[in-house]
């Protein structure tokens, strides 16, 4: 049984707190600091993405982060939260889940619960904290898409990624119900665990950096970019808003178990020793490759070990997580490079960093969880057979790992495929040439940024 | 081993220790939160900064951010001084506290937390304060701003805080016996308190000092001047965005038996900002015709504002209602204070005043009986939205609320304003505005690189410093453009 | 009814059972401080960043950046390495620790907190680290700024963070039977251990590096080098002073039982900066005559690190003074360091190394023995500051500090750089920094479009990248530079 979410507990878990409503005050305190901190994220990314384009498409790029988190606010608050936890909210209900199980609970998507309709029994900090990670899956879309993409289009593709696609898959992986979960009782869980992926490298990095890839596939390279190279404006913006992600990721990653333990700790150490890692081996990669360190390279390197270390950061041990930073960074240098190879315009490299290094942490656990670590985060009845093949588990946990990343990439990839081909029937995906040579910002938000004045 | 037999008086001592015990965690948790809290006030001071640095012309920018620097560290002193004394002292009557001066009187002797409560107390007051800069930006005197900026932080805002937030106050909720009609005023985070001081200060101010120099032509028609950097106005709204999940949840002062109320204002403060942006980037579509993006962000400001009063006890479909309606307040508040040919660059009045306003009068509307009851105890049945009760007492105790704080702030800001406008403490000599006052008055431009096309600035060390353009540097200018 | 009597066993077993699960919450609350702390202090991080982009040329951006991004990164693996190990581990002596290195040896099993207590030690060697980057900018390689970090973080930090906050070290003030003059060192969140450390150490680097070209003319008159961005100035300095709100309060590395310790760390951290802000802003104005930005942020940050020591053991109004006299002490360091013709960019020496010393010497003079005895518990009675007991020793053993840590890090620095200058691994090449390190090092310039005049530049994947400046760019960059 789950140790389960905001201080309830099952019967035959870890004994139940002394004064459960003072915990869980606390778990709610933990849960709203950190995801007010990954709030911040959301300033990052506009940053980063401001940063990495041209001055004439700034405003543009800013205004897609400010509407993926108002539009994402609204929407998922409307649909998503019921597709994703609408049936099985982890939050007070995780308990008595068995009698409160409504009867269109299935596991592939929650139907319950809109509008946050019952919200004396939802947990308003438990929709709180996914409603930052739906706009964060949904933003990581706007830099892939950067510099060419329709507004009204885009606003299309922001209410369906925070409102059904990312909502589906985090049913899958986060939800009571869900198939791959590793909140289900024991009989119903994947292998001995369900699918372990902390805070998202499959639920949020691999769905958004799929999404980002099928919409780069779909509206194409910007004019010009091959094969030349397009920098982006401001290298400042872009360190500001990596070091806010960094900032933020420190909330994404310790709140996600979603109450008080001493296990958030290893998350923090391993947080940090992942994306250090990453980013001085890409640094050493620059050098050994081309002789000079890009400062857009590493910045992408860091946040590289940032996205793969988000699944493993709860059961690898330290020096898993600098593992696991390490061949991040590989990763990311040879997924950046396969895009460039196959024409895919990415001006952020979104594809390399959340879909590939995404992919490569969600995998991660199956290599570099131990017995102990998990038992830690999910209770006692975990990891009987099933952890990291390094510490001499079995291979089925890894084969579980591989798979369910899998079927949330292909999710991600062919709703988007779709979703992208509709959109492109409706409203169009792309700004007519005219309008990307002479900037978006003159051509839909009333002139440039940088007007300097004299 | 011990088989004697307990008693009743033993199993009470052993409760009464136990309590004990919890209650000093409790009081160190309800500490934690409030301190963290209070910091991510404290990064609204970062997000003000960025976002009037990106609003005003980058001839300004090093000018409005040492008053935005300086006013929290001049509202720190003052309101030290005397500012928390005038709000919280507890030795003081219906209308102003007294007190705990410069935090002497052994301040921390009554509660443990009370430099925490203190410390976030100073945030809000300096969130108050750093709301004006906007209003009288690129062409108001640094020396003024720094007397307004005390005088706010240590006189007129505690004031108000102690009228609303103190238990002794004629505003207050919580002071069942002797409220304002059996209702008081329910500003749970600070509509009244914070955004209808700050904006209408700021109003004043603009109104006083007048408008820039170019900024309405000889019709009288509004000229738009833009901001220099929409990066950093946007960088600067999600600072305020993020500190507004310190601002509205942490205003519960403490986390036991006050989590779930804490997590509702975090959701609520999400959602009316969002339906806020929409609202206003379809209504600019509407009468404009663009998606602009200053006006989204000021949008979503206004949400942030609308919901500040109620957000602890609204639903989250009210919060959508309330941010929704904010947006049109603002935009049509905006207009009119143009056709006053009232000058504000950041649209402070009409966000902070407007919809701070507006916010307050959506609690009375919406404002729901079971959640009132849970935020501010079971308090007289009159605590309750017109939506709920068909009855107008709360939202006369709200109307009352208003015209008392725009009376007090409008009665002391205007004379403040027009002492310091005719003493020529106010205004920027023409000619100072003209070429910019970082470079006169601040030591060379913020952008010494790029902006003014000259390289090496010679720091002005005491004559006044004209920018010398030669045709070079025209040409380079040119091409940055 | 079950009417078994119960035992007083029974009681003390109910007893052991409450007092168990209330040791769980009091362990998971403190993890909760030292976490949401830590990242505070990470946000440091940033700010240093910031501050750090805003005061070089804009030829140098992408470099101090990458400094910035790099040394958070070295830090944490030589922090893991054997950073922690020599800081903390238990095994060693009164000069250096010993044992979990790279968080081996079981390291978690002791107490459940361990990991939190790590990854805030990281954050302030992080810190330690980073403030060397702004005194050495805009000419220092790459290579030996990395290696520099490493150096720093792994060895010449450690040691004094071993001296001064493990129990063990030699001038511990937790360690009664063994702590110099019966007192040790009161520094509580690291004026010398961190600041200290990290100010000589830019100190060192800078004097050994040499003075940018240009910085002083022929008559050793310093020429003015402004920074590129006074926006980015204030957002690092407003985010540096956000993230000394986990530095300081975060120190206590606990909440329950400290909770009133680190609310009155949080008052005391706002009010030195505040007073430090307004008096430098005044001497400025007496000095120089303009209100200058620069001044003013490198002021507030001056009263930021005068108040680290002592932020939890002084009383407000001491902070005040504390904060008024940093800046003073700040403002003549700076023209000091400036007449020895050496080129700080940051001030960083002045900054903290000045103010950091400054801050140990406040706290012996401005120390309140109760407050003390609350924070280090009642340890000997020399535990005061002069003000307090007219006794010198408290003040005696910060000299003797002061004096330590200073021949440490000199002794070790002095000789790491005048290696690595004699190496030629440390000055970059003069038509490098003539150029800007950007457009030669790190694949073209900060900002293509604005300040190289050229609007796309090929990114450099494969090759080397030399930037291609034909008739046009040349003459921009002449201009902008």
């Amino acid at each position: 049984c789950a140790p389960g979410w905001m201080g309830s507990q099952c019967a035959d878990a870890a004994p139940t707190p002394a004064d459960d409503a003072l915990s869980r005050q606390l778990n709610t305190l933990w849960v709203l600091l950190n995801a007010s901190l990954i709030f911040v994220m959301q300033a990052g990314f506009a940053l980063l993405a401001s940063g990495c384009v041209r001055t004439k498409n700034v405003k543009n790029i800013l205004m897609k982060s400010v509407f993926d988190a108002v539009l994402g606010a609204l929407v998922y608050w409307a649909v998503g939260h019921a597709f994703a936890f609408g049936d099985s909210p982890r939050a007070y209900l995780a308990n008595t889940i068995k009698q409160h199980r409504p009867d269109n609970a299935n596991v592939f998507i929650g139907l319950d619960n809109f509008f946050l309709y019952h919200a004396d029994q939802t947990d308003f900090a438990f929709f709180f904290q996914n409603f930052l990670f739906a706009i964060l899956a949904t933003t990581i879309v706007s830099g892939s898409v950067a510099e060419r993409m329709q507004f009204k289009g885009y606003l299309l593709y922001s209410c369906i990624i925070s409102g059904f696609i990312f909502p589906v898959s985090a049913h899958w992986i986060w939800s009571n119900e869900g198939w791959a979960s590793p909140w289900r009782v024991r009989e119903d869980r994947l292998g001995d665990n369900g699918f372990i992926d902390h805070a998202g490298s499959a639920g949020v990095h691999v769905v958004g950096g799929m999404a980002s890839l099928a919409g780069a596939l779909m509206v194409g390279p910007r004019i010009g970019r091959f094969p030349e190279k397009i920098v982006g404006h401001s290298a400042t913006m872009a360190a500001l808003g990596t070091s806010i992600l960094w900032f933020g990721w420190y909330g994404f990653n310790c709140g996600s178990l979603g109450r008080v333990a001493a296990a958030n700790g290893r998350v923090a150490v391993n947080t940090t020793l992942a994306g250090s890692a990453s980013g001085l081996t890409t640094l050493l990669l620059c050098l050994a490759l081309s002789g000079s360190p890009d400062v857009w390279l590493i910045m992408n390197g860091t946040l590289a070990g940032l996205a793969a270390v988000t699944a493993p950061c709860a059961v690898a041990e330290s020096w898993g997580a600098v593992c696991i930073g390490v061949i991040a960074a590989f990763l990311y240098i040879g997924f950046s490079r396969l895009c460039e190879r196959l024409g895919i315009d990415d001006p952020l490299d979104a594809v390399a960093v959340h879909a590939g290094c995404g992919f490569w942490g969600a995998v991660s656990p199956g290599f570099f969880a131990t017995q102990a670590n998990i038992r830690d985060v999910y209770g006692a009845d975990y990891a009987a057979n099933d952890y990291g093949v390094l510490y001499g588990g079995s291979g089925t946990f890894l084969g579980h790992q591989i798979a369910v990343t899998l079927s949330v990439a292909i999710w991600s990839l062919g709703a988007s495929l779709l979703m992208f081909q509709v959109i492109k029937l409706v409203t169009g995906l792309r700004v007519h040439t005219e309008a990307e040579t002479e900037g978006l910002d003159y051509t839909e938000h009333g002139g440039a940024d940088f007007a300097f004045h004299k | 081993m011990n088989t004697t037999t307990v008693t009743a008086a033993d199993l009470e001592a052993l409760r009464a220790e136990f309590q004990l015990e919890l209650a000093h965690v409790k009081a160190d948790t309800d500490t934690i939160w409030v301190l963290v809290t209070a910091i991510l006030v404290f990064s609204m001071q970062i997000g003000f900064a960025m976002l009037s640095a990106g609003s005003v012309r980058s001839k300004n920018v090093k000018n409005i951010l040492l008053k935005n620097v300086l006013d929290a560290c001049v509202g720190a002193l003052g309101w030290y001084v005397i500012g928390f004394a005038f709000a919280f002292g507890p030795d003081g009557n219906k209308f102003i506290g007294s007190q705990y001066y410069a935090l002497s009187d052994h301040f921390a002797a009554p509660g443990e937390s009370t430099y925490a409560f203190f410390f976030f107390q100073y945030t809000f007051a300096a969130t108050a304060a750093t709301i004006v800069s906007g209003a009288v930006a690129e062409r108001t005197q640094f020396v003024c701003y720094l007397i307004y900026s005390f005088f706010l932080t240590s006189f007129v805002y505690p004031v108000v805080a102690h009228w609303v937030w103190s238990p002794h106050g004629w505003l207050s909720a919580v002071n069942y016996h002797n409220n304002l009609f059996g209702v008081g005023l329910l500003d749970f985070s600070g509509c009244g308190v914070v955004h209808m001081v700050g904006g209408l200060a700021g109003l004043c101010g603009a109104y006083i000092v007048g408008p820039r120099k170019g900024r309405f032509d000889f019709d009288g028609k509004p000229v738009p001047m833009p901001g220099h950097s929409a990066a950093l106005q946007v960088l600067g709204t999600f600072l305020l965005w993020f500190g507004w999940y310190g601002f509205n949840p942490g205003s519960t002062l403490a986390i036991n038996g006050y989590a779930k109320i804490s997590a509702r204002a975090a959701v609520t403060t999400t959602l009316a900002p969002g339906a806020a942006a929409v609202a206003s980037l379809f209504l600019q579509r509407v009468l404009v015709g663009d998606y602009d993006l200053a006006i989204v962000l000021n949008g979503l400001l206004s949400g942030l504002v609308g919901i500040t009063a109620s957000c602890s006890y609204v639903q989250p479909w009210a919060a959508v209602a309330i941010g929704a309606t904010s947006a049109v307040v603002y935009i049509f508040a905006s207009r009119l204070v143009l056709r006053l040919r009232i000058d504000d660059p950041l649209d402070a009045a009409a966000l902070h005043y407007g919809c701070g306003m507006w916010g307050l009068i959506c609690g009375a509307f919406f404002g729901d009986q079971d959640l009132i009851a849970d935020v501010y105890g079971v308090g007289p049945q009159d605590h309750r939205g017109i939506f709920y009760a068909d009855d107008g007492t709360m939202l006369g105790a709200h109307l009352v609320a208003i015209l008392a704080i725009t009376a007090w702030v409008a009665g002391l800001m205007l004379p403040f304003f027009w002492i310091m406008n005719r003493m020529g403490w106010m205004r920027t000599p023409l000619e100072i505005e003209e070429a910019g006052i970082d470079a006169s008055k601040h030591g060379g431009a913020a952008y010494p690189e790029v902006y003014e096309g000259a390289p090496r600035i010679k720091r002005p060390t005491g004559s006044f410093y004209v920018p010398q353009k030669d045709e070079h540097d025209q040409k380079d200018t040119d091409t940055v453009d």
